[in-house]
């Protein structure tokens, strides 16, 4: 396999456009949608892969989000709500040469979806799963959803709603997932690189997308959106470098006290004490992922990339290993093996 | 038990039986499935016709000598042609007080009824509920041929001198029982000490203790005085051939197998571990060589759904279960039969509702198979009648899936799982080709086109050049498969997904009918209950009567000439384990006025009920 | 659209109609739900009787100008009974291109169109799939009374002087269309400023440019040359009483809070949103001073067993959702099946299967409700027939789930969800009583003790002391509620669930039969086809027919006169949107040759259609 | 609502025994299960709780473990798989004057029940859950379960199991778990301080408790069995006390290096430079989560305690100020308000 993990055939893919992806199906979503920005990105990303389209396929669960395969020009399943991990699971073990791409919401994957991102992370599964974080149920029109912030006032939540938000990087690192990471539908450098590092990756590439719901949830990310904020808030991971932010007049670092991330002006520490993001620890990661303004930065970029088995690789090479040491099946020979006896 | 007196051989009188049914309990500690399954092997090499029934409490090792932890199996073997494990039992092997208290009131009058002495102490008679002990009751001795033995206290005295300490030389008391019992029945012990010999290569001392107390027990039926005389049950006649030892959930994995080698294209198996059904997936995941791959899922929705995506990704997806797994699996299912992909779908029911009785067997889930989901979502529905043949309906429903590209339930049952046969080995060439053909031609390509015979749409696999294309759970326009909301359109995919499902009659042979083809009453069966139904219909028949009996293997849709067939008879009887599916189907379908016998007892059709059933409809022979 | 001269008053003709169908149709973002129901109230305002039919796409804000993207509200309205939103339109609103497109052929040849020009563009035209401008088309205006009319620069110039931007005067001008209908047929504008004024009290500008447009739409029809005349509808005869608009999802939630009310037992009501019942979970939030409480939980699987864990609690438990989410349910409801607690599951059906049509109606989820679980797991299964009919239903089905202590399941429908009509407002007190009895005597309490009456076990609130009790999913000895794998107590329990349910046939008031008692033909419906059943045959009563209809809101237990009934006429058709449902249930029950007319649009059935089915099968008049 | 959080009644509870909690029903798990030791535990620490025993329900899935509250003399429900927490959520909504517990499985808790324990623990219900933990799924025989080892051979698995396995701990925690903590089957003394913590705690009390199954998976925890290797490997937690373990002749300590936990000679290190354990430290509790033998101790205790909101607490005051603002409802006026006109 290849390094994007899966989908790369014998002979090399021809060059493609951006255009090569796109699909004849009329886009549907909300004009203003953050969805938009996100599919043109994809599209953009996809020639990089240097995988043949029809090697490619792209699974989702239900919402507005999911609609996505349509409008992708490969091979789509618009699924069921909130099982794209298991059908995308099913569809990886029995085809391992095809790159999976899933799509899915805050909604999907992670209230009638999260036990299967649960299970699909811990195993593993060589797929690219990108998360669209609108902090709001968008297709059945503005409920809130498990990610909006406690006290939400919606549809179904007239007063606020009684629940604490999950942290979808919180989440994901929780169940084991080997690669973390989180942009913005709005920052589309940023987005470009982050969908080719999730699509580099072996194994599970989980990317949260922090997404604008115009028409229900307007300007919930508006702490990334709004310039001033952004550029006290923004906390560009870089493996390697050491977590400083903030504008450039008044930089500060996060580093740790004790076992306790804390931030400080960049100035007024000593270079031994700062903070190095190493993509490889996921202590390190647990605590960037608890990380959100006002009080601290909020974090953009990869959180952890750890490498690890993946459940259809290690399923295939049992399968191999059995064939080797005790050749392939045989219907004829298993019906007569063991215990027989002849009749007549 | 009809007898006829026979030259007696050897010591001791030897008569010769035609049949015979014989039930081993005792604790779950006592090892009971394994005597029975034992001394089901012995029979089989004799030649005999036989039908098992394992059954066991719902605990994992409940506590010894508790009502509930009472675990047994039961055969019946014969040298005419065995349908069922038998209603009523000749010989009962009670191994402790709560087996007694349980089993008891299915020996017939006059029947053997054997009990290790040493288990019936006063903690045993407690647990059982008993307050003083049965045996010491001398009504037990008059009404049953009743035989104490201490069976504990004569194993150890065969292996005092071995190196095992008593838990473990407890262990081996259940062969002492087999040994016995075979000696009654005249079994070869051959297959019992080869399976030893396997089971404790590494293992001598157990080996040697195993064959000592398992000789034990056969010596001492030829030598106590007790035992007056035995019994011999000359080969059945069945069919030239190689046979085996067959259960349903094997068979069924079995077929799946089968189904992968012809048709080449691989398997994918999701499920999540349940009761009775847990087994299937265990077999398949034995058997990587041939390519078939299985996934415990999370739960039956990522089992079912992990099949779909395997279905799309051109493998065929089979995911199984039992009742409360399959309810769980409906909204999946309906997504299958909108994307028009192959899907097989095991259900191996149980008692219910809810989690209701899992070791136990039930007909229930008829309905679910048929309508489980929301909205019109029509499938095929096929049932095994037996332990082997769940072999041929799992190839056939790999065949159909992919044929038709649609949904196929199986529904099979607890005792079919559980419950073996003696099984004529097919040969694998004689199978139906399954010819699946993925669709590569970009020209003219559509992904909702229509086979102008089967009405089914191509399959394509991703990775098929110029193929590219998107399909999902909306509603879509025929032929192009584009997202439609088109008022004819929808009223003519749902009469399109319909009549998908009514073309697959023509895969269904003409049906069998056991008896006259014409007459006073016809009973109509499917699934499980097949031993049972026929068994007492033959007997009917067999009394004079102008009866005759149907077996339905295709549930939906349901054979082509069925209605027919139901009115060639005067009376339609509808046997099933649940309150009355098929009978409802039948009754709406044809208008006929078909009755139902119907118990949901957590077991088998009684087939001496049915028969009573069958005279009080149609009354004493014309 | 029968028509009488009448005496022409103020400056134009005007026409005395008896009844008119007309449709709003436009983007997404034309506001035409909002037009439509101004429109609903204006008339009802003005004592017609009437029926509603929103008709919108499931994307949220579909981009503007595409066929996909169009939204429209129709109505009916009279001055005599109005049963269905009508089949045929009378007059056609179509704001753009794309909504000519898809709704024109629904309108009557010689009906009123009334366009808005200045949508009529080339890149409209060209979204909408028109290469020449259809308003161009002398045909068209040969063929309707069409209208041409720039409402786009009307609405600007009524209100060019007012400080608001293009896009926020572009919002106002579905009020232009609102203001010209209403003169067309004569409505008060007072329902309408009201609304006005009070939607825009915090925002004069927008109350400001909304009054005016409306105005200016008015004064357009009673200045402009082109309309001859206007119509008039008399107000319907209608039982006396103070009325209001009541939308079905409104209906189900209200009823539940006056049960909560009348009971005095608080209403635990768990969901997960679905299109169309996501509004009552949003209607129910809206209302916490009744004592209900909502948990919007993470998936319809907890939602269900969340509302059971209320229940066990000692409050009702109600779930609601749609097809696709109940399906989900299925294994949770078997819980509540044999734990014996109150459930109220509401299914709100939509267009299927899978994801299907999700803002389309459809009555397929029948034989879910019936079958779609595990084994034998019998449920309760009522179904309003008008929006307005749900409040009754919903208040019904909590005090059967109560009493019985069962679940009841309740199945509506998109039509009914969102189609509103006049529905005259009950006193509470004439509500029958619910009464909950919470055992507390422990003097001989078994869990499963049961009522002759009902056969429904105690319930029993935690919290009480020394009847602390443990149920669960296993089945359980009848009494005690102990765990039992006795074979006759499972056969007994399933009987005994079974003959609970049958038992709420003792709730089922006689049926009303609409028409003579015997005769040639009886239509038989349920739910929300009853407008259009009724519409269509009391059509075919006024052609001197022999046909009578009965409605079942109880569809199981079935109404013990049903059967009776049935055999009083020559032939049985029911008319249903699924492929035929409950006509295999009643052929199953009673025999009888009942014939299906079924279409599955994702709309209400025509009653036109209907109508013509009841003379195909009947022929001319006796 | 009491320290206990909920369950207490104005009348003060009559004096218990275990005894009193112990019910009618013959336990029906093998002999020699760990469930018989966590029972018993139970049973003990129920006249502490000094809550009316007609207060306290027992909730559970289906699994040997769920036949749990079969065996309290209390209110119990025995549900279905993978659902008791939804179902307990329903009855603290409908009943928070209940004390709820929560007995479940690695395979009802984490495998079909993942999603409905991710959402508890993050809507921090007012209940107290049990999870057993035997690395298997007993009452269907002995598959793998979500918590077994990677390459686990069982009866599903006869080449080993594929997937990567989920810690509990991490996972609760990464749910946004209030409250995480572990026992040991084997070890009563401390299970009981645990069980009285737990159930003391107020939203979800989150107890993971390895349980042995020496049927089909017997001694899967010895690491915390072995007199040995527990005397090398437990490191209890204490509040306020630093992360020092190991024999009294080998004591060792975990620190952190940086953003790295590290283990280190107790003697080597200054008092300043220890970890000192604080259950308020959510950032810490990651951290433990993630140490196991070999390499690091195995942590006992409590992990992490914080207050946050409770669901059903907020919703109950949503309720009683929307009462107090405008009076209880009255189905007569709803009825009637709005527009409505009248006829004849
Ligand atoms: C089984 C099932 N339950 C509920 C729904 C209704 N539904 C569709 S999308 C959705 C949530 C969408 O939220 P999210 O995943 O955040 O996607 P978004 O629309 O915000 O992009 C719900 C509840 C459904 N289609 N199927
Ligand atoms: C819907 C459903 N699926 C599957 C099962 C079968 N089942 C019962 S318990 C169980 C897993 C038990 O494992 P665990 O939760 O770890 O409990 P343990 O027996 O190990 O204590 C399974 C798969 C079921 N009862 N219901
Ligand atoms: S509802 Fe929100 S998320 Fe959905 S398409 Fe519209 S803007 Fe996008
Ligand atoms: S199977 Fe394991 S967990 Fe279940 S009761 Fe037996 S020992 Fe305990
Ligand atoms: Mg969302
Ligand atoms: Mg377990």
């Amino acid at each position: 396999m290849s390094a994007q993990g899966a989908g790369a055939a014998a002979t090399p893919a021809p060059k493609y456009t951006k255009k090569d992806f796109e699909s004849d199906q009329d886009v549907r979503w909300c004009p203003g949608c953050g969805d938009y920005a996100i599919l043109s990105a994809v599209q953009k990303s996809m020639p990089d892969l240097g995988i043949p389209r029809e090697n490619i396929v792209f699974i989702s669960g239900i919402g507005c989000s999911s609609r996505f395969p349509y409008y992708m020009n490969t091979y789509g399943f618009h699924t069921i709500h909130g099982r794209a991990p298991a059908i995308a699971t099913g569809l990886r073990v029995a085809r391992p040469d095809l790159k999976v791409f899933l799509v899915t919401g805050d909604g999907d994957g992670l209230s009638i979806g999260g036990n299967h991102m649960l299970h699909v992370l811990r195993r593993n599964v060589n797929i690219t799963i990108l998360l669209f974080n609108n902090r709001i149920y968008g297709l059945t029109k503005g409920q809130y959803s498990p990610t909006s912030e406690l006290g939400k006032v919606t549809k179904s939540t007239p007063m606020g709603s009684a629940d604490r938000p999950v942290n979808p990087l919180a989440f994901a690192l929780g169940c084991g997932a080997t690669f973390v990471a989180r942009t913005v539908d709005r920052n589309i450098a940023h987005m470009d690189e982050m969908l080719k590092r999730a699509a580099g990756h072996r194994g599970t590439g989980f990317l949260e997308i922090l997404q604008n719901c115009n028409v229900y949830n307007d300007l919930a990310w508006n702490v990334m959106y709004d310039k001033e904020s952004r550029a006290l808030h923004e906390l560009r991971l870089q493996h390697g470098k050491p977590l400083i932010f903030g504008p450039p007049d008044a930089r500060k670092a996060v580093i740790m006290d004790g076992v306790l991330p804390k931030v400080v002006d960049a100035g007024s520490v000593p270079e031994s004490a700062l903070w190095i993001h190493d993509e490889r620890n996921v202590n390190a990661a647990k605590l960037l992922a608890g990380l959100f303004a006002p009080d601290f930065p909020v974090p953009i970029g990869v959180l952890e990339e750890i490498e690890a088995p993946i459940y259809e690789d290690v399923m295939l090479q049992q399968e191999q290993r059995a064939i080797s040491e005790r050749g392939p099946g045989s219907i004829a020979k298993l019906l007569t093996s063991g215990d027989t006896w002849k009749i007549g | 038990m009809s007898e006829t007196a026979a030259p007696a051989t050897g010591t001791k009188a030897r008569r010769e039986l035609d049949r015979a049914v014989i039930r081993f309990a005792g604790d779950s500690g006592d090892g009971m499935q394994l005597t029975g399954e034992q001394f089901t092997t012995e029979s089989a090499w004799a030649g005999n016709d036989l039908a098992t029934l394992p059954n066991f409490p719902a605990e994992i090792r409940a506590p010894a000598g508790t009502l509930f932890g009472v675990s047994s199996f039961q055969l019946q073997f014969g040298s005419l042609r065995v349908y069922t494990p038998g209603d009523r039992l000749d010989c009962l092997v009670a191994m402790n007080p709560a087996a007694l208290k349980v089993h008891l009131r299915d020996l017939k009058t006059g029947g053997l009824l054997i009990v290790n002495t040493a288990a019936y102490d006063k903690r045993n008679l407690d647990k059982a509920g008993y307050n003083a002990n049965p045996l010491d009751d001398p009504a037990l001795a008059e009404r049953y041929r009743l035989h104490k033995v201490d069976m504990t206290g004569l194993t150890y005295e065969a292996i005092k001198d071995l190196p095992l300490n008593t838990k473990e030389k407890d262990r081996t008391k259940n062969f002492f029982a087999l040994g016995l019992v075979s000696w009654i029945y005249t079994r070869p012990l051959e297959p019992t000490l080869d399976w030893i010999g396997k089971k404790f290569a590494k293992n001598p001392q157990f080996a040697e203790a195993n064959t000592r107390v398992l000789k034990a027990g056969h010596a001492y039926g030829e030598t106590a005085e007790i035992f007056s005389e035995h019994y011999q049950i000359e080969p059945a006649e069945m069919a030239a051939g190689v046979y085996r030892a067959m259960t349903g959930n094997r068979a069924l994995a079995w077929g799946l197998l089968a189904a992968a080698e012809r048709s080449k294209v691989p398997i994918v198996y999701g499920a999540y571990p349940i009761t009775p059904a847990s087994s299937i997936l265990e077999e398949l995941a034995m058997h990587k060589r041939f390519r078939i791959r299985t996934i415990q899922a999370e739960d039956e929705i990522a089992a079912a759904t992990a099949a779909i995506g395997a279905s799309f990704g051109g493998a065929i997806g089979v995911t199984g279960s039992s009742g409360p797994g399959i309810a769980l699996k409906g909204e999946a299912i309906g997504l299958a039969v909108t994307a028009e992909l192959p899907l097989v779908i095991f259900d191996i029911q149980r008692g219910g509702p809810s989690t209701g009785l899992p070791t136990k067997t039930e007909q229930a889930d008829l309905m679910q198979a048929l309508y489980g989901r929301n909205s019109e979502s029509p499938v095929v529905v096929l049932a095994p009648a037996t332990p082997g043949d769940c072999f041929y309906v799992a190839y056939e429903a790999v065949r159909i899936a992919a044929k038709y590209m649609c949904p196929v339930f199986v529904l099979s049952d607890g005792f079919l799982a559980n419950g073996s046969e003696p099984w004529l080995i097919p040969d694998p060439e004689t199978l139906p080709p399954i010819d699946i053909h993925f669709r590569t031609e970009k020209e003219g390509f559509f992904p909702y086109l229509r086979d102008p015979a089967t009405l089914s749409r191509p399959w394509v696999r991703p990775g098929t050049p110029g193929l590219e294309h998107r399909i999902g759970g909306i509603e879509k326009q025929d032929v192009t498969g584009n997202i439609s909301y088109d008022p004819d359109n929808h009223d003519h995919m749902v009469r399109m997904r319909a009549e998908k499902v009514r073309r697959v009659a023509q895969e269904i042979p003409p049906t069998t009918i056991n008896g006259p083809a014409t007459g006073d009453l016809l009973v109509v069966g499917w699934g499980g209950t097949y031993g049972s139904i026929t068994a007492a219909v033959e007997r009917a028949q067999s009394d004079g009567r102008s009866v005759a009996s149907i077996h339905l293997r295709h549930l939906n849709p349901l054979p082509p000439d069925l209605g027919h067939i139901l009115r060639e008879y005067r009376k339609v009887l509808v046997p099933e384990i649940n309150s009355g599916q098929l009978v409802r189907v039948l009754r709406a379908e044809y208008l006929v006025d078909a009755v139902g016998f119907n118990r949901v007892r957590g077991l088998p059709l009684a087939s001496e009920e049915i028969y009573e059933a069958i005279i009080q409809l149609i009354g004493s022979p014309a």
